[in-house]
């Protein structure tokens, strides 16, 4: 493996920890962080496909004309990618801070009034 | 009503507050040229807002900078976005009119600052959905917050 | 046009409804040879519980949960297993979803 | 071509677009002039459906592509599918005469002028919001833009999930939902990152070209997390924790549009397996997993409803069980047509599945609208505390015995002529699943005699609190669920070979088309 590989193995560990907080963890909040932390591992996946040696970050302004650039389009998924997860989060807490008004607890195991 | 933190905090908020906003506004300004655009700079206007919430706490907003002002503001970011994706119907959704024109923001050399057609002004109506937003996420949740901690 | 054949059969829903029409003037007219000598409001007509007064219409009325209790008695042993993988936990719906994911990627890779 | 059928496929997510952005800007106006905008907005939206939908049959339904934002070659000269691009092909049409219709019914139902507790304006715009991404994800074209899509109505829909604040269980649905909404929308990010990895693209049908033999392990990762996600999101078992939780916590139209929500997923579904992968990639198995999963879908969903005593939940666990008869329908498609003898039951069993997808949302929705009102009215969701609301409800009561009868299959509505399409094609391939399906059908057909004998039936209640009398708004949007039922039902003939059809066409053999509406457009 070379060191090049290494995002790779770095963004599908976050997704495994990720997946972990998720089917381990008991509060809620870090049943949230879980959440985060997948994503992050996704974003991290995204980057470094659209990594390229060699080329030189698409920023036209003052650059070298002739110099190879790298596609933006991972960059520019990434970016859609971190917003839909700061509204995702966002909507998370809320959604939490409610379910704590009115169960007084953030206990995974304790909030199941919906089943059977 | 919370009076914030303590006067080091406080002293230090009111200096680097300006700095925050410039540089959120100059983000948001450059994001056709440079690294960011309309959300990432929004968010750093946001943070500045959060800041001064945090430190100064809610007492400073004085009703003026409340959630159904900055609602509204942020839907006029929104509906602005659209308009200009509108504007371009004539050939399609998202045309961009003024790239290379040579009239307003038409500008042929791609670096300066004038050039990108419509992408300027849509990167600014994202910027004004996006600082209005998170504000007012931020707003109610410290209120909610707050009411709770009361209770 | 009305109707639609599937290749091994066919179904025409204007043809059933007239069939249904048919069906439903012979059963009337079938009726109309029944016995109309008997009087109204009397014990007649009353329903014969081996001779007890009849209930308060609210008393007759069987409840939601009433209903099928006997299916669903029968199938106990089904019922205890499903219900008890509807537990409400959130981790145990993504332990569902994870081992979903899993089986069908064994699946994957070990077809063609 | 002219300008508005040439502008139609971005209209449909543009108009409703503008209209959830400026609710809150025309709510200040007061509450009447907001509910006649939103209605207006959703009148306009099912206008252009119908339009773009009419046109394209008219023109002999051939794949329609539209790029956002000018031409397909870039200013430089340069050929390459980056652009994003919406295409319309007959099952997307399919899909789209769909949204539209169960959006119109939940507009109007929320139309009525029954007192709100609160979030007026704001659930308003999230039912527009969820209607754009219903929209986006049946329209576009390229798989980035789908996630996006798909995003949009995870947001919008558990939003609306747990905006009734007040509601303990409300917030607890909406979390659920909305983590595992989440989780099933990053694994599709995974798996369109992994795809962009290996061929450099995020057109659908640039994809579908470069997509091998098969061979590829990523091609194989990437399915594996495209199937599971969208089939979570559509609510198969055993991932269908989240559904009857949704469904029943949601208010009444917006559980109808969760529905429609579910049925685009499955879209995206059939869009990956068969246009993506379709013929390059087809190992019987995908038709297995499909075919399992179904099958355990309408066996649990359909005993779960057995034993329910919420009335929502009842009808979200039969809800559950009609998304198993789809994806029945169309594995056994997809195992005949995958077979090394193409065989023509498969034909009929995509004809089946797809004409029951627009037969169970008009069912559906009638039957959770009707017991919106019910439960409104009653003050309660617990059956065993109803009784004899036939009295006062006449054509509530009608409306709910129409669709009960329709999605349980009974002679001659429209759940009966979809249904016997899948089972005469099922039997062919599979009689034990055919006969499973029956029974399943008919134990339906017990769970809502239940649920109707519950409430409607019995003596007059002494009291009720809700409201006296069901506004004409609520009458008018079940009304039109009713017509669509009665009109599928009595011509099923019709509507089969006028819209059901193309949809199965671009199954079964639009796969070419597809890909070469975009890559012959790219060459010229």
């Amino acid at each position: 493996m070379t060191l090049g590989q290494m995002p790779f193995v770095v963004s599908a560990l976050l997704v495994v920890l990720g997946l972990y907080a998720l089917l381990f963890k008991r509060n809620l909040i870090k049943m949230v962080i879980g959440v985060s932390i997948i994503e992050t591992g996704v974003n991290l996946f995204l980057v470094t496909v659209g990594y390229r040696a060699g080329g030189q970050a698409p920023i036209y302004t003052y650059s070298d004309p002739s110099a190879v650039r790298v596609l933006p389009t991972p960059q520019a998924l990434t970016l859609t990618s971190i917003v839909i997860g700061l509204a995702t989060t966002a909507l998370l807490l809320s959604f939490v801070v409610f379910i704590h008004r009115h169960y007084q607890t953030l206990d995974a195991e304790k909030i199941k009034e919906l089943k059977g | 009503m919370n009076r914030g933190m303590s006067i080091i905090v406080r002293t230090a908020t009111r200096l680097v507050y300006a700095l925050i906003l410039v540089f959120g506004f100059y983000v948001i300004m450059h994001g056709h040229l440079t690294p960011g655009g309309g959300f990432q700079g929004g968010a750093v206007v946001a943070s500045g807002f959060a800041l001064v919430l945090v430190a100064l706490g809610t007492a400073g907003l004085k009703g003026v900078l409340n959630r159904h002002l900055l609602q509204s503001l942020e839907e006029v970011g929104a509906l602005a976005f659209l308009g200009l994706a509108f504007a371009g119907v004539g050939t399609a959704f998202f045309y961009n009119l003024l790239a290379n024109s040579g009239s307003i923001f038409g500008a042929t050399d791609p670096s300066a600052l004038a050039s990108g057609g419509l992408l300027p002004l849509m990167n600014w109506a994202v910027g004004l959905k996006v600082m209005t937003g998170i504000a007012s996420i931020l707003i109610v949740m410290i209120i909610g917050a707050r009411k709770e901690a009361v209770e | 046009m009305t109707g639609i054949t599937t290749g091994f059969g066919a179904w025409n829903p204007i043809a059933w409804l007239l069939l249904f029409l048919g069906v439903a003037a012979a059963a009337l007219i079938l009726r109309r040879f029944g016995n109309k000598q008997y009087k109204k409001n009397t014990g007649q007509t009353k329903a014969f519980l081996s001779g007890n007064e009849e209930p308060e219409a609210s008393a007759l009325h069987v409840r939601g949960a009433h209903l099928y209790w006997g299916f669903v008695d029968g199938l106990s042993a089904y019922y205890r297993r499903v219900r008890a993988l509807h537990t409400g936990v959130l981790s145990d719906y993504v332990a569902l979803f994870v081992g979903t994911l899993g089986v069908v990627f064994i699946v994957l890779v070990l077809s063609r | 071509m002219n300008a508005l059928l040439h502008h139609a496929p971005v209209l449909l997510v543009a108009v409703p677009l503008l209209g959830a952005f400026a609710v809150p800007l025309v709510a200040k106006l007061g509450a009447n002039v907001r509910r006649s905008f939103v209605g207006i907005i959703a009148l306009l939206t099912t206008a252009i459906a119908g339009y773009l939908a009419a046109s394209f049959y008219a023109a002999g339904a051939s794949p329609i592509v539209y790029v956002l934002g000018g031409r397909m070659s870039l200013p430089s000269g340069m050929v390459a599918p980056i652009r994003i691009m919406f295409e319309v092909d007959g099952l997307s049409v399919f899909m789209i005469l769909i949204t539209a219709l169960v959006a119109l019914a939940a507009v109007l139902y929320t139309s009525s002028n029954w007192k709100e507790r609160s979030g007026g304006p704001m659930k308003d715009s999230l039912m527009l919001l969820l209607i754009v991404g219903i929209f986006g994800m049946e329209l576009t074209g390229d798989l980035f833009n789908f996630f996006v899509f798909l995003e949009i109505t995870s947001i919008a829909a558990c939003s609306l999930v747990g905006f009734r604040v007040w509601r303990g269980r409300s917030q607890e649905a909406a979390f659920k939902v909305m983590t595992l909404y989440t989780l099933s929308g990053l694994f599709v990010l995974l798996a369109v990152g992994l795809l962009y990895g290996q061929y450099g693209g995020l057109n659908i049908a640039y994809l579908a070209t470069m997509i091998g033999s098969g061979t590829a392990l990523v091609d194989k990762i990437a399915l594996g997390l495209l199937l599971t996600g969208l089939a979570m999101k559509a609510g198969a078992v055993p991932m269908h924790m989240w559904a009857p939780d949704a469904y029943g916590e949601a208010p009444g139209a917006a559980s109808i549009v969760l529905v429609a929500n579910s049925q685009a997923s499955l879209y995206g579904l059939f869009r990956i397996l068969f246009t993506l992968y379709g013929s390059a990639y087809s190992p019987q198995s995908i038709a297995w997993i499909l075919i399992a999963l179904a099958a355990a879908t309408i066996i649990v969903g359909v005993t779960m409803a057995l034993i329910q005593r919420d009335i929502k939940r009842l009808i979200a666990f039969g809800a559950v069980s009609q998304i198993g008869y789809m994806m029945l329908a169309v594995g056994v498609g997809f195992a005949a047509m995958t077979a090394l003898e193409p065989a023509d039951f498969g034909f009929v069993a995509l004809q089946g599945g797809l004409f029951h997808m627009i037969n169970d949302a008009a069912c559906i929705g009638l039957l959770f609208l009707a017991a919106g009102v019910v439960i409104r009215r009653a003050g309660t969701r617990d059956l065993q505390g109803m009784g004899g609301l036939a009295h006062s409800m006449g054509w509530t009561t009608g409306f709910f015995m129409l669709g009960a009868f329709a999605l349980a299959g009974m002679p001659p509505l429209n759940g009966f002529a979809s249904k016997l399409m899948i089972y005469e094609s099922t039997f062919k391939l599979s009689p034990v699943l055919a006969i499973l399906a029956i029974l399943a059908s008919i134990l339906l057909l017990a769970v809502f005699l239940r649920a109707f004998q519950a409430a409607f039936l019995g003596p007059r209640p002494e009291r009720l609190n809700g409201p006296q009398s069901v506004p004409a708004s609520m009458l008018v949007s079940m009304g039109l669920l009713a017509i669509v039922v009665i009109a599928f039902g009595l011509f099923p003939g019709f509507f089969v070979d006028k819209i059901v059809t193309p949809a199965a066409n671009a199954l079964w053999n639009g796969r070419d088309a597809y890909i070469q509406a975009v890559m012959l457009g790219m060459g010229g």
